[in-house]
């Protein structure tokens, strides 16, 4: 199997050849590679190197904590990448920006209201979450489409709070 | 004094350490929690425990009028209260004396002259001690008043909570104009934090050392200091990485003896007993002013300890019974150098915004030289409710350059899965030259280091991560494909173990 | 000498032991492993990892050849012995020598001295340092031969593999007529376990102290002594429970000097460096005898290194180095007190029986004065390849009495679900008033200590266990009777949770 | 349900009323159980007394290790042990016995051998686990009836070395 992996705009090329064998744009390298305690943590013997990561899929891809730094890489099969070459980008049609809560937390105050016209960094709500307080700010200039919570409910990692449109 | 049994009206990593220490001396625990708490390593390791109500701190933690009917009703006659929570509460101090019950802390009069800010500085003044320049009121200012100050005192300034610390309820001013909002601001977060919206303002010095010194004091008056510690590295007034000595004072050894003794006689001049600890800013000159005085245990106690072999809150348990100190100012040697990582459950890569869930692994690093104390453990949920602190990784060495080592290779063996944590920021902060240097003030983190900042050194392998994550990836999917398929046999195709013949030999 | 990559012959607990080592001297490391230990903590730990055959030692970490080849092939110019396996062995010395590699240890000849037992007794009685009545031969002898001097050593008596260390091809011998059969034994298990079955004996003497002395030597013949551990806790002549300093020795600073430079001496005659350690027997008069010397890292040196501060891992890689000691012997500070206890894997409840599996849970305690040395974690597999020592608990206390009632409370603490271990032996060790007296000998724990013997005691509580054993009785048969109803929501009829409100307030 | 429970030959009786509440000896408890973190590791608390024990199920009950003291208990439901008081107890018919592998390990060395007329301690096998030599020994007198393994041959725990008739 062959594999695109972008990393802070680098790409990779790697093929996966058997168990124990790899290829890194061009250069074959012996590995040995085992989860640890059926935990995201990985171990690689690599040409004898001996690593270990914490690694997380995201939406997009990989996070991958290699002696702590912290990676986000993309895999793509290369088959896939030949695909989406041909094809075209789609447009950037998003309008609306959601403010999701970047924490799970207690909504303390909400400094705006709907049909508000603001501009990006506006203040939205005010979030408290292990005993600090967080304003969270409007990304974008628009207007207050939507408030989804009230002062002093309970929110969750990611909830939608306010639309702006 | 009698302590027979005590309760501990705290939770986390701290009550632990409290727990661990009254184990040690033989004395009974009781510990309280809350609804979110019941599988707390505190509740597990106490000789009681009893529940205190729903998990906002508001409705147990802090609800110091059930905590005293808990130890009424268990027979409780001391209670440890940490630090947070009920620990600077004057009233929860009197409370407890009131009730017969000894508070191991300071006299409740300690408390109201250092815990309100405002009255701290007024009273160390007199004393003949420099403060930080501010607003030195007699009683809490409004806004308007402090609006009207802030102009003499002069800007950049600091806005903080009387009632404050730990960096809650603070905020930096820049202009006159961003200070009302940010007043607002604070006493909203110091309401939320202790109950008490008071504020009050501060000049902020720039290029200051946040330098602390740790004191014992007993009921007969007797004050010595165990050393200081550098706390300069913060990131909104919270200190993320502590050590003992600061490599600011160094081997000034008449700096070092003038300001401890000068914090000894801060401490006596409200009559204190207990530990505590005296906060100075100092300036690029090495002339110091008083912060504060914390009036209990502090996060970062454990660097003293690494460095003197005293433990502190042993030593809070026998002041408490009224016993004399057990060591004379000459008896303190400082031996060796100690850091503190503070743990935090945080996204480094994200704002530092705080994250929860539950622990699916915890492995600390042990071995010469490496101290942890934790509240969690495998299996552990981490809530919103309490603050992000899980953890402190506390190491010694003969020098300071040992202990950074060591405390490099303990950040690299520790593994946290199930929330984000900031190890990697200490991690990047321990490769930083100026952190290495000893060059650095309390602005350092927040303005001149940036984390990932740097992508280059030993240990940037960008290649080695695209590997992993083909890796990862390539399991994945081969996983995915053998859903697909009925056949089981067919799992064994891409076992990734160790076992067999073709390995990396 | 260079010592720039250093490969570690080792795994375990000791492998991860010599890696934090280099890692704090920025040293880059090398692991070897065997089938059985891909996802040991060493492999995970090592900066290069190497496979070295089947998981029997004599396949693998007994393979002097492939490991010298892979220390060639990867550029390490340093090999670490740890100990047992390789540790002793000259020709695996010799051979790093004549490979150009520095064996961190002392030089071939030091451990052909004192390596084979026999030959040591003999060298170091010439140089009048008191020996253990027994064979003083010229090499090794015959059973025949064994026979007929036993009689003159009297009876008991032990037979001691030459090749010896750790317990192993030890057996002690009541009568004649039990000789014959014993020395088989000893042979086998010396032949198994060293590739060396060759034995001798000795006078066993009763009521005896083990006390060693743990030296540090350079290659500029400077020899200190950092205090004595004592080791007197053994059952098979395993070592249990270290302490240091000896409770024996105390205060006698006479005695622990004139030990102390007995031992450097006995080094001294073999031209010795690196760490070592002198084993006494001491009698019941103070009369000392010298027993033999480890030419090696031993298992228990955390003990000295918690009383000492000095790390004598990274001093044996130094002075392999070549570099001159850092302490002189007025240096040495000896400070509080310390206890090692060795958790191994068996069943303290059924012979000691080895335990083996996968560990479904490891927690280790932690907090002030506390260290951990272990090799396993949780999801790791305990094989029976190898011995059964899978973590060391060391404690540090200001006195003896705090380094106990700490130790207790960290065993306490420690979770190790997956195996049996002897941690509840470790828990009635330190409850026995002979213990706390520190009245006991070599024969202590054989003879005079019973594994719940005594069944009284504040912490014995049959009826909690009776309330725990039926409440697990009656959540598994409700968890049974729930999978036969078909309705999920039965399942949370019994949720022993700690939510909801019915709790116990 | 209603349980008789038996340590060290004293014998307990516990009712469980319900998740919060037990009856031992005719006394009330309130309790509040739970395992931690999914493990074996369970925690008590009653009546406010916090306790935690590692506990175990073996083929005769419960193994409870409790503050480092080992206790074995047989629990049996109260109806259970009514209708065994009734019932005669079966006669012991046992006659051969097995010495089974008390650890996993290496047969090094058979000391015994088929037909053999054998006392009670007399050495059978020697095994080897974790670089310790261990003799097994038989624990009656009889006959060697078959010997079931090898010199040299790595064995499971619990697996049949030899029977002794």
């Amino acid at each position: 199997m062959k594999y695109v992996t972008t990393i802070g705009g680098h790409t990779y090329h790697v093929e996966v050849i058997d168990e124990h064998h790899i290829v890194l744009d061009g250069k074959p390298y012996e590995v040995d590679f085992t989860a640890i305690a059926n935990q995201p943590v990985y171990s690689l013997l690599i040409n004898g190197r001996s690593l270990e990561a914490n690694a997380f899929q995201t939406g997009e891809g990989w996070q991958v904590l290699l002696h702590g730094k912290m990676f986000e890489a993309r895999v793509e099969d290369e088959q896939a990448v030949r695909a989406r070459a041909v094809a075209h980008a789609a447009p950037e049609t998003a309008n609306e920006w959601l403010l999701r809560a970047p924490m799970p937390g207690l909504v303390v105050n909400i400094t705006t209201s709907i049909g508000a016209e603001i501009k990006k960094g506006a203040p939205l709500v005010i979030l408290e979450s292990m005993k600090m307080q967080n304003e969270l700010r409007s990304q974008k200039d628009g207007t207050v489409k939507e408030i989804r919570i009230q002062p002093g409910q309970a929110v969750d990692l990611h909830q939608v709070l306010v639309v702006v449109g | 004094m009698l302590v027979n049994k005590v309760l501990i009206a705290n939770r986390g990593e701290i009550a632990v350490r409290v727990l661990r220490a009254c184990r040690e001396l033989g004395i009974p625990t009781v510990a309280v929690y809350s609804e979110a708490d019941r599988q707390s390593l505190h509740v597990r390791y106490a000789d009681e425990a009893y529940f205190l109500g729903p998990s906002p701190a508001r409705d147990s933690y802090l609800r110091a009028d059930k905590i005293l009917e808990i130890a009424h009703r268990c027979g409780a006659d001391a209670i440890h209260p940490g630090y947070g929570f009920l620990a600077e509460r004057e009233d929860f101090a009197r409370g407890c004396e009131d009730a017969g019950i000894v508070f191991i802390g300071p006299k409740p009069s300690s408390i109201a002259a250092m815990g309100d800010k405002t009255t701290a500085r007024a009273t160390v003044a007199k004393a003949g001690i420099p403060v930080v320049p501010g607003t030195e009121g007699e009683g809490n200012l409004s806004d308007e008043e402090l609006i009207r100050i802030a102009a003499q005192v002069g800007f950049p300034l600091l806005v903080k909570a009387s009632a404050g610390g730990g960096g809650k309820g603070m905020r930096e001013v820049r202009t006159p104009e961003e200070l009302p909002h940010l007043l607002q601001a604070a006493r909203r977060e110091a309401e939320a934090a202790f109950g008490d919206g008071n504020v009050y303002l501060e000049k902020l010095i720039l290029t200051a050392r946040h330098v602390e010194f740790q004191i014992l004091a007993d009921k007969e008056g007797d004050v010595i200091y165990l050393g200081e510690r550098e706390c300069s590295l913060q990131r909104r007034h919270q200190k993320l990485l502590e050590e003992a000595p600061s490599p600011f004072i160094g081997s000034d050894e008449t700096l070092r003896r003038t300001m401890g003794e000068v914090a000894c006689r801060t401490a006596a001049s409200v009559g204190y007993y207990n530990a505590g600890t005296i906060e100075f800013l100092v300036d690029k000159d090495r002339k110091f002013y008083f912060l504060e005085m914390n009036t209990r245990l502090q996060v970062e106690h454990p660097a003293t300890e690494m460095i003197t072999g005293i433990d502190i809150v042993k030593e809070q348990i026998r002041i408490a019974r009224g016993r004399p100190l057990r060591y004379r100012q000459e008896d303190v040697k400082l031996s060796g150098w100690s850091l503190e990582c503070r743990i935090n459950a945080e996204d480094p890569y994200n704002q530092f915004t705080p994250s929860t869930g539950r622990l699916q692994l915890v492995f600390v690093p042990t071995g010469p030289g490496v101290r942890v104390d934790t509240g969690v453990y495998s299996g552990f949920e981490v809530t919103p409710y309490y603050d992000s602190l899980i953890s402190k990784l506390i190491v010694w060495g003969e020098t300071r350059a040992e202990a950074i080592l060591r405390m490099r290779r303990a950040l690299e063996e520790y593994r946290i899965i199930g929330v984000k944590t900031n190890i990697p920021f200490h991690q990047a902060l321990l490769e930083s030259p100026r952190f290495l240097a000893g060059l650095f003030d309390t602005r350092f983190v927040e303005e001149r280091f940036a984390l990932n900042g740097e992508t280059g050194g030993e240990d940037y392998h960008p290649e080695m991560a695209a590997i992993f994550a083909t890796l990862m990836e390539h399991q994945s999917s081969q996983r995915a494909a053998q859903i697909m398929q009925p056949a089981r046999q067919a799992a064994s195709r891409w076992k990734w173990s160790s076992r067999g013949e073709g390995k990396g030999r």
